[in-house]
């Protein structure tokens, strides 16, 4: 089944067990933004399916979509200062809107492609840290303008999959990049590695219960973990390295439980800190292990997400023992799940 | 108009038509009174040649700007002639031409076969001479002696008694060369051009020149120094000057200003000759066939003849030509 | 996942038009032989027009469908029916628009074509597309020529509008000045160290329509002539490239189609409407409207349509150009690749040297023969590995490693993860060519997806004869064809593609067409190699001849370590060439640090020197754009 | 005598039936047509016009409305292509000679090279063997015969000498045509233009070049018709305003040079720049560029000297007498010329030179028309000199018939004292920018001892000023003219073309000053550059002047520009004090075109534009300054 042509607003089915969710995300304290595409994975440049992709926005009836109809977005962040202001890491570019998606402006410039993250120096909002295939960008007026800040990265191997900013400590950046991980502490003037890997660094998390914790997780060198915020690095044992690793989500509240998506082993849990890790992939979609491409879980309610390549989008309440398709994201591919306080203004 | 290369024996005393073959008598004639460049060509222009009957006939190619014809005195099928598109040659007596020049040499004004070279063939242009030593196959500038600036040549006639001696009238005077054009010196000066040059077909010694602003001129030393008839006026231009070949008295000079001025008594004395031709005079050229009879082209008008050396005229046919050549033709061996 | 090209898209939206279109089916264009300017000038008119006037005939008054932005293009061109065109712009505009820079380029041709035919309304409504609508940049060259050109032409056509009047919240000036800092950065690269998407089957209408409409509408006078000098270089390359119109040699990218039938490419639309020596594909290749529309302001420089019509000598053109960028598991971002392309009246010696260039679509070598009509004739003689990787689709995509060979199918590509592919460059290839010669070595590892290599054997050569000697001897027109291969073989039937219709993505069904079908020779050895010599037939008293003559040759090779080749060509040249190393001719190696950008006959261009010397007999032109001069010559 | 005009073709083609629409409308917008693609179309449909005026109606039901023209242009539509081959046959029974019918002769065996029935080719061919050509005795001629010649010889390659009316093989005619045009371009691309600034002639250049550029063979002889085309146009583009052509002229008739617009060069204005209307009937002769017209593209660099004037600009150029064969110590002294172009009005000259014996005009003073029909929009003075000398220094001819051959020929008004067309031994003119000296100085005995000065009926407010001065308003133009000797004024009567029979009054007068030392001065100014005429007129009054005429005509004056001019007869003039030196002239020289003497080798530039045109190397370069 496909989406309904030019829909933004995509309708809930009358299934039960949604209204627990639903229930939940109303009383949300974080809104909840995904960037994800209806179009079965198999964009082909200059197609035309009639679908809405993009960045949507969780509601009480279920995702709306919010601004351009973009089947290519990646990533989305926020200025924790103005939620209105976002910033989404897409194929030609980085968009940013000022006033929570009404208008949107392409930022960057044609020496700027394919962003695959960005982040926001919490410390210093205005400094935009956006990770490309061949290195940084970096912006200190909201995206308005980018410098390459690249000192230290290696000539080549700097393809960068993923960009966090510390919380805790302004002008701390740490890169996931096809070589390795690589640290800055001040603010992108220079960097220096501090993980050497030979394939693509996936995904880096800061644990949201001690700011020094950090998992990061790999194409071919397994989940790591950082206990000294982000400065040296060791394997965590209990997951395969012999395949890639997408995505790694604390639950910000339990800080025992983890969860890890990948395509060859599908969900991975954890419910000791990551001392072990079990497939949670009963219930999900496709034959034999499903391909899983992100997992999240919800801040406000532990529900865990499960973005299943192609094939929608999943959630378990149960830590992933049992999963519920989520109405209306049949299809889809969900590239990246963010939260966002929903304090904010 | 020349008379060349002819076996003056045969004409001397205007024996009997009958008793020797009769020289050629050949005229180019243009007949096209409103001809402009790019206009349309509706009569036959170029030469002509009066038959047996006295009618004329065209012979040739059908050109309006033909200004002198020159033969081979060794096969008169062999006809050049000058004209604005320089030098034509036919070897078949006029049925193909061939445009021997190139595009730097325009605007022939004359052209005449050295008789004792008749390979030879020079070609009086706008701008200096040309000489052709290959039946005019080819075509070469001679002007080492003429000026840089006054060459404009507008007769050239040929010593028939001496192999490259060639008289050539100029802008800037008579010039000479013994040498078949290697070298030239200036034997007469003018201050415009010499419109005509003839040799004496009774005396080879003798020459006439017809001049612009230098009235006639005759030599007695085969051009070498030259004296102005006193008899005739200089204040306007000659355009050319006759011999009789039937009379050796007799010359003929034609003039747009004075009409015809005729001597009979070897241009000791001249009179205008005008009665019965029309009024403005505007007399183009005269010329003599073999009998005697004298003719005169008038512009805009037609071609007159006289049997009485000018006291009075009919006009001929070709009504509306204009004639830029009389030529005696002696019969070609062939 | 994304970005596999299908032109298909674009063909699909002029409703089949039922009647025939005369070049296409017609016979054989008859080479031009009256080269004089108004000739040539009628003929490339009558062309662009047939096709204006097949477009113009597919409208179906009582089916809108038939009546789509490359109508819409043709009639404004012919300046018809404005009216018309306008309500059905204002129709056409008043749903969600799609498919990109494949959108845009169309849009800025109607909004260009229209600017004085269209009413206010009709303006408007593709203006305002350009608001509501956001269309992607794409990966590829190709996208961003015509992403760039397209947005630098509508900023033009409206030079002051703010920021929120435009999709990418840009205003028209910041529109303009990226657009055409882009398009100056793309031409500087193609110019110094080559063209990235090289030799493109399809791909040159994505390069010469953006070219042809900055040469036609760019006002600024440096985009118009930077337009017009680039579009110059395609096509000289295209010329210098073409046997009988017929694109020959190594692709950046191309198709399991194009690799096989060499004339079934866009390529020929570009043929035939500018040299006029090839029939044009079926609906114009799709995007020849797009040129067609425009073609009008355009004129082949004489030079370049000679070099594509004159074959009258051999020649021998070598070229550099770059690989697709490689973002990631690479030393350099962009590969040099050393084109060589050997040119004779009866058949044609392309190759690269070998390696990866494209993670999908590339083709390194063959040898291709002329054939008085290539229409369904599969003319080319030439052998692969078959390698499909993820890590090499990564290197190139930004993508996670372990979707993409999954979806390739669905995207149009069922046959890259196939052991029977025929299209795809592979890290395992090493490839030399001496004139008609070729020498392709193989060292795939063992745990390579498909440790094998395969040869194709077209169902039109005659004559294949597999010699005691090791050579299979075959003929292909008037070609003499040699192929050896260096390791044990056996012969499969060529199963073929047929695509099964489908909402989602593309669905395919292999066929099996048997012994009329071709023929795969399969040699399933890592280590491994194949030789390929060809020659005129005219060089030989018979077929016996030429065999006896590669027989006579001398010929040593060895598989391992490596393979490694020594033997005489049959052009007499000793060649030694070891995979992995740089190959030796008559003692010498070959150097590829002094190729350059373009040298031969008739292109020559330093590297780096942004400068093109076009030569065809006393002609020349010269690109030179360090100066932005356009310079055309007659050597007295 | 002969090879004066071109025949008026035009009224052999006034026959047709349908309209002339650009002949008729309003005049066209004068604003520049940047687009590139909307300025191709519009000039195709300019193309079209003339096209589709000529092919309608001609050969049905008459043939004889066929001429070679509407051959050609049917031919080219691909119309009656039966009735085409026909006429060719039935036309080819009775060729024409000379460079006018070769070339549109020419022009048919191309166009319908493979549309022609082999019976009419081979009539063609006929003709060119059977019907001797003459050559002509002008630079057009040339160009036209040679050309001919050149591409009749390229379509008819390795035939026989006896094949061709010349006697020489294709081989040899080949060669011979090329040579000469290799070089009259060598000479004009290295000392100037023969029939230079033409107004008539251009179509028998730029006919000729379109046709080697359309259908030389030898990619040289290609090239080098498409470089001059270019040239041609380039020249024509820097000297129109408004697309009317400016400035002194080598040959003109009295049409156009009371009535500028009145020329075929309004023809290649309206049809390349599209500026201004064609004259009617296109000028006969652009029928022949029009069935090509569509092989050529005018470079934009071209179109925007002509169309987009960033200000006022002062053009000198160099060109060539027409050949002197005798009365002369040069062959073809060298013409400096002088344009000074402004929004309003334009200043011409020459430095007063006896460039051509019947046909020159020195200079003038002409201003902007907003429709220029029928408008005589100039001003200037000459000698109207009648001098049998004068004839035979350039043609091949006695004294006394020439001038009656001349009106003969069809130009009467050769050999009248009011006539305004030549010029005379006994000019000399010096301009600095809108002030134009001319002092005269005849020799006594001289046929018409007296200067004509020109006052146009479209003159208004024209005022005999008691300082000497007669000031008077052309357009937006204010005009000063000071005769430096007494005048009395008569009617101006015209003779259209010269050739007309009937002089006309159209109204306009001549100044006629019946001395033979003499002298004119005009200054022009803008009316906007003054508050009322009367400003104006204070302006020029005030501006010092001494002359004197004898010995020989002196003038010294400052000019309206604040330029202390200092001019004698015969001497150099001087500027501020400097002696202006003709000898350091160049070629072309100013804003948009440059060349050096000697150099083959033409810059033209606009704005960031610039095309190079060379010679040397037979290249042409297109360049774009980079911001």
């Amino acid at each position: 089944m496909r989406p309904p042509r030019i829909l933004p607003l995509l309708r809930v089915g009358a299934l039960a067990g949604l209204l627990g969710l639903l229930t939940a995300a109303t009383a949300a304290t974080h809104d909840l933004y995904l960037c994800a595409a209806f179009n079965n994975g198999s964009r082909v440049m200059g197609s035309n399916d009639g679908s809405s992709n993009g960045l949507f926005k969780r509601t009480a009836d279920g995702f709306r979509h919010v601004g351009i109809n973009y089947p290519l977005a990646i990533s989305a962040t926020f200025d924790p200062r103005d939620a209105k202001v976002i910033y989404v890491a897409c194929l030609s570019g980085v968009l940013r809107t000022l006033d929570g998606g009404t208008t949107w402006r392409l930022v960057t410039g044609w020496d700027e492609t394919e962003p695959k993250s960005i982040a926001v120096d919490s410390q210093a909002p205005d400094h935009v840290f956006t990770g490309l295939p061949d290195g940084i960008v970096v912006s200190r007026d909201r995206g308005q303008s980018w410098q390459r800040r690249e000192r230290g990265l290696p000539e080549r191997g700097k393809y960068t999959q993923v960009v966090r900013a510390d919380r805790a400590r302004g002008g701390r950046v740490l890169i996931g990049c096809e070589s390795g991980i690589y640290l800055t502490e001040n603010g992108a003037d220079s960097w220096r590695r501090v993980l050497a890997t030979k394939e693509t660094v996936n995904d880096i998390q800061q644990s949201p219960h001690d700011p020094r914790r950090w998992i990061a997780v790999t194409q071919s060198a397994g989940a790591l973990e950082s206990r000294d915020g982000g400065a040296t690095w060791k394997i965590i044992p209990g997951l395969p390295a012999d395949k890639a690793l997408y995505n790694v989500a604390f639950d910000a509240r339990d800080p025992q439980r983890l969860a890890l998506a990948s395509w060859s082993h599908g969900l991975l849990v954890s419910e000791d800190g990551g001392a072990t890790w079990t497939a949670r992939n009963a219930g999900l979609p496709g034959e034999g292990i499903p391909r899983a491409w992100r997992t999240a879980i919800d801040p406000d309610n532990g529900e865990i997400y499960a973005a299943i390549f192609g094939q929608g989008l999943y959630t378990s309440g149960d830590a992933g023992r049992t999963w519920r398709a989520v109405p209306a994201m049949e299809g889809a591919s969900v590239q990246t799940f963010t939260f966002v306080p929903s304090s904010q203004p | 108009m020349r008379l060349r290369s002819l076996s003056l024996g045969l004409l001397a005393g205007a024996v009997s038509l009958a008793a020797a073959p009769a020289p050629d008598f050949i005229i180019i004639a243009n007949i096209n009174r409103n001809y402009v460049i790019g206009s349309k060509i509706v009569t036959l222009n170029g030469l002509y040649q009066r038959d047996a009957a006295g009618a004329w006939r065209h012979f040739g190619s059908n050109d309006t700007s033909l200004s002198a014809v020159a033969f081979d005195p060794r096969d008169h099928n062999v006809i050049y002639t000058a004209a604005l598109n320089g030098l034509w040659r036919s070897l078949d007596g006029g049925q193909s031409w061939r445009m021997c020049n190139d595009w730097s040499l325009t605007e022939a004004r004359d052209v005449a076969v050295d008789p004792n070279a008749p390979d030879t063939v020079y070609l009086a242009v706008t701008d200096g001479v040309a000489v052709s030593t290959d039946r005019a196959q080819t075509l070469v500038r001679r002007e080492n002696g003429l000026p840089g600036r006054g060459k404009y040549t507008q007769a050239i006639e040929i010593d028939r008694t001496r192999a490259g001696r060639v008289l050539a009238g100029c802008e800037t005077g008579i010039y000479l060369t013994e040498d078949a054009a290697q070298h030239w010196r200036r034997v007469f000066a003018a201050t415009d051009t010499v419109n005509d040059l003839q040799q004496s077909p009774h005396d080879p010694r003798v020459w006439l020149a017809a001049t612009q602003s230098a009235g006639a001129l005759i030599s007695r030393d085969g051009g070498v120094t030259w004296a102005a008839f006193p008899g005739v006026p200089a204040e306007h231009a000659l355009y050319n000057i006759t011999f009789d070949p039937a009379n050796p008295q007799r010359l003929a000079i034609g003039s747009w200003a004075h009409g015809v001025l005729t001597s009979e008594d070897s241009g000791a004395t001249w009179v205008a000759r005008n009665a019965g031709l029309p009024g403005a005079h505007r007399v183009w050229r005269v010329g003599a066939d073999a009998a005697g009879r004298l003719y005169a082209s008038v512009f805009g008008e037609t071609l007159y003849v006289s049997d009485d050396f000018g006291r009075t005229w009919q006009p001929d046919a070709l009504a509306g030509s204009l004639v830029n050549q009389f030529l005696l033709l002696p019969k070609a061996a062939n | 996942m994304k970005r596999f090209l299908a032109l298909s898209l674009l063909c699909g939206l002029s409703v089949g038009p039922s009647f025939a279109q005369p070049a296409t089916t017609g016979p054989m264009p008859v080479p031009p032989t009256d080269f004089a300017t108004d000739a040539r000038r009628s003929a490339y008119l009558a062309r662009a027009n047939e096709v204006l006037q097949w477009y113009v005939d597919s409208v179906k008054p009582d089916n809108p469908a038939t009546f789509q932005s490359a109508q819409i293009a043709a009639k404004l061109a012919r300046r018809e029916d404005a009216a018309a065109v306008s309500a059905r712009i204002v129709e056409l505009m008043s749903v969600p628009q799609s498919q990109d820079m494949f959108w845009m380029f169309p849009w800025t041709a109607v909004s260009y074509l229209g600017r004085d035919q269209l009413t206010p309304a009709a303006k408007a409504a593709i203006r305002g597309q350009w608001k509501t609508y956001f269309p992607m940049r794409g990966d590829t060259e190709n996208h961003w020529a015509m992403y760039y050109a397209s947005l630098y032409l509508m900023s033009e056509l409206y030079p002051d509008d703010p920021a929120d009047s435009w999709f990418n919240g840009k205003s028209s000036a910041e529109n303009r000045a990226e657009a055409k800092a882009y398009l100056v950065h793309w031409m500087d690269l193609a110019t110094t160290i080559g063209q990235g998407e090289f030799n493109p089957t399809h791909y040159i209408g994505e390069y010469a329509i953006p070219m042809l409409y900055l040469a036609t509408w760019a006002k600024d006078p440096e985009m118009k002539i930077r337009g017009h000098m680039k579009l110059d270089w395609l096509l000289a390359d295209l010329a210098e490239n073409t046997l009988n119109g017929v694109l020959r040699g190594p692709n950046a990218r191309t198709d399991d189609t194009s690799v096989l039938q060499r004339w079934l490419a866009l390529s020929s639309y570009f043929s035939w409407q500018c040299f006029g020596n090839t029939p044009p594909p079926a609906s114009y290749g799709g995007f020849g409207v797009w040129f067609a529309v425009a073609a009008a302001n355009y004129e082949v420089p004489e030079v370049i349509f000679r070099l594509a019509n004159d074959r009258s000598e051999d020649f021998l053109q070598r070229d550099l150009k770059r690989s697709r960028r490689k973002w990631r598991y690479s030393d350099e971002l962009m590969t040099p690749v050393y084109k060589t392309n050997y040119m004779r009246r009866d058949y044609a010696v392309g190759s690269y040297q070998g390696g990866m260039t494209d993670p999908i679509q590339a083709h390194v070598w063959d040898v291709t023969w002329a054939v008085p009509d290539p229409r369904g004739v599969h003319n080319t003689m030439f052998s692969v590995h078959p390698y499909a990787s993820a890590q090499a689709m990564q290197m190139y995509f930004t993508e996670l490693p372990d979707h993409m060979l999954a979806l390739l199918s669905s995207q149009g590509k069922p046959s890259y993860d196939v052991p029977d592919k025929i299209l795809g460059c592979s890290p395992y290839e090493r490839v030399f060519q001496d004139l008609d010669t070729v020498i392709a070595l193989y060292d795939i590892p063992a745990d390579d997806r498909y440790p094998r290599v395969n040869g194709f054997f077209s169902k039109d050569l005659t004559d294949v004869t597999p010699d005691a000697s090791g050579w299979i001897f075959a003929r292909g027109g008037n070609t003499y064809l040699a192929y050896r291969p260096l390791a044990p073989y056996h012969w499969e039937h060529l199963l073929g593609y047929k695509q099964l219709p489908s909402k989602v993505g593309y669905k395919w069904e292999r066929i099996d067409r048997g012994e009329k079908g071709d023929k795969l020779l399969v040699s399933p050895h890592g280590k491994n190699g194949t030789i390929v010599q060809a020659a005129s037939v005219g060089e030989f008293k018979d077929f016996a001849a030429f065999q006896a003559a590669i027989r006579a040759l001398p010929l040593e090779f060895k598989l391992a370590p490596v393979p490694t080749v020594k033997m005489r060509t049959l052009r007499g040249k000793e060649i030694a060439f070891t995979y992995g190393q740089a190959p030796k001719v008559d003692g010498k190696k070959i150097d590829y640090a002094k190729w350059q950008l373009f040298e031969g006959p008739h292109l020559n261009a330093a590297k780096g020197s942004r400068k093109l010397t076009i030569t065809q007999g006393r002609l020349e032109r010269v690109l030179d754009f360090n100066t932005l001069t356009i310079t055309d010559r007659v050597t007295p | 005598m002969k090879r004066l005009m071109l025949p008026h073709l035009a009224l052999l083609t006034a026959a047709c039936a349908v309209a002339q629409p650009s002949v008729e409308a309003p005049p066209p917008s004068r604003a520049p047509v940047p687009d590139a693609a909307l300025r191709r179309e519009a000039y195709h449909r300019r193309v079209d016009e003339v096209l589709h005026w000529r092919a309608s109606g001609a050969g049905r039901p008459d043939p004889a409305t066929m001429d070679m023209a509407a051959i050609a242009i049917k031919l080219t539509l691909r119309e009656d292509l039966d009735l085409c081959s026909a006429r060719v046959i039935e036309m080819m029974k009775d060729p024409g000679t000379g460079p006018f019918w070769m070339f549109p002769t020419v022009c048919v065996a191309y166009v319908g090279r493979d549309l022609l029935t082999p019976g009419a080719r081979a009539a063609i061919r006929n003709a060119w063997r059977t019907t001797r050509q003459l050559r002509g005795d002008t630079e057009n001629h040339w160009a036209m015969y040679y050309t001919s010649l050149y591409l009749m010889a390229e379509l008819y390659p390795n035939e026989p000498a006896e094949t061709w009316y010349s006697g020489k093989s294709s081989e040899e005619n080949l060669a011979e045509a090329r040579d000469y045009l290799v070089h009259w371009i060598d000479l004009t691309t290295s000392r100037g233009q023969g029939e230079y600034n033409p107004t008539h002639y251009i179509g028998e250049y730029a006919i000729p070049m379109l046709f080697l550029a359309t259908w030389a063979k030898d990619p040289t002889m290609k090239q080098r018709g498409h470089m001059m085309l270019d040239w041609l146009f380039a020249e024509l583009a820097a000297n129109t305003l408004d697309g009317v052509l400016r400035g002194p002229a080598s040959r003109t008739d009295e049409g156009s040079v009371i009535e500028r617009w009145n020329s075929l060069a309004s023809y290649f204005s309206w049809l390349l720049f599209g500026n201004t209307p064609p004259i009617g009937g296109y000028g006969g002769w652009g029928l022949y560029f029009a069935p090509l017209a569509k092989n050529y593209e005018l470079p934009e660099v071209i179109y925007r000297i002509a169309t987009d004037r960033g200000g006022d600009f002062v053009q000198r150029d160099r060109a060539r007498t027409r050949r002197f064969w005798r009365y002369s110590d040069e062959l073809s002294p060298a013409v400096y010329k002088t344009n000074y172009l402004r929004r309003d009005y334009a200043v011409g000259s020459t430095q007063g030179i006896m460039n051509d014996a019947i046909q020159g005009h020195a200079w003038d003073v002409t201003w902007a028309e907003a429709d220029p029909r029928g408008k005589h929009a100039t001003m200037f003075s000459l000698h109207p000199m009648s001098s049998e000398r004068a004839m035979q220094s350039q043609f091949v001819t006695y004294p006394e018939p020439m001038i009656k051959g001349v009106t003969f020929e069809g130009k009467p008004s050769y050999d009248s004292p009011d006539k305004v067309v030549g010029v005379s031994y006994y000019e000399r003119v010096f301009q600095d920018l809108d002030t134009v000296i001319a002092l005269y100085d005849l020799a006594p005995g001289v046929r018409f001892p007296h200067i004509n000065g020109f006052f146009s009926k479209d003159l208004v407010n024209v005022t005999e000023d008691k300082s000497g001065w007669i000031f008077a308003r052309g357009g937006n133009a204010y005009l000063a003219y000071r005769p430096l000797a007494p005048y009395h004024w008569m009617k101006y009567l015209h003779r259209n073309g010269g050739w007309a029979k009937a002089a006309e009054d159209l109204g306009g007068r001549l100044l006629v000053s019946p001395h033979l030392k003499n002298g004119t001065i005009v200054q022009a100014a803008s009316v906007g550059e003054f508050k009322d005429f009367a400003a104006f007129q204070a302006a020029i009054r005030a501006l010092p002047l001494e002359f004197k005429l004898e010995p020989v005509p002196i003038v010294k004056m400052r000019t309206l520009r604040g330029k202390e001019i200092a001019f004698t007869y015969g001497q150099a003039p001087k500027v501020d004090g400097k002696t202006i030196d003709y000898a350091k002239w160049k070629l072309f020289e100013g804003p948009y075109l440059n060349a050096e003497v000697g150099g083959h080798k033409l810059t033209i530039t606009h704005g960031r534009l610039e095309r190079t045109l060379d010679f040397n190397t037979l290249t042409i370069t297109d360049r774009v300054r980079a911001n």
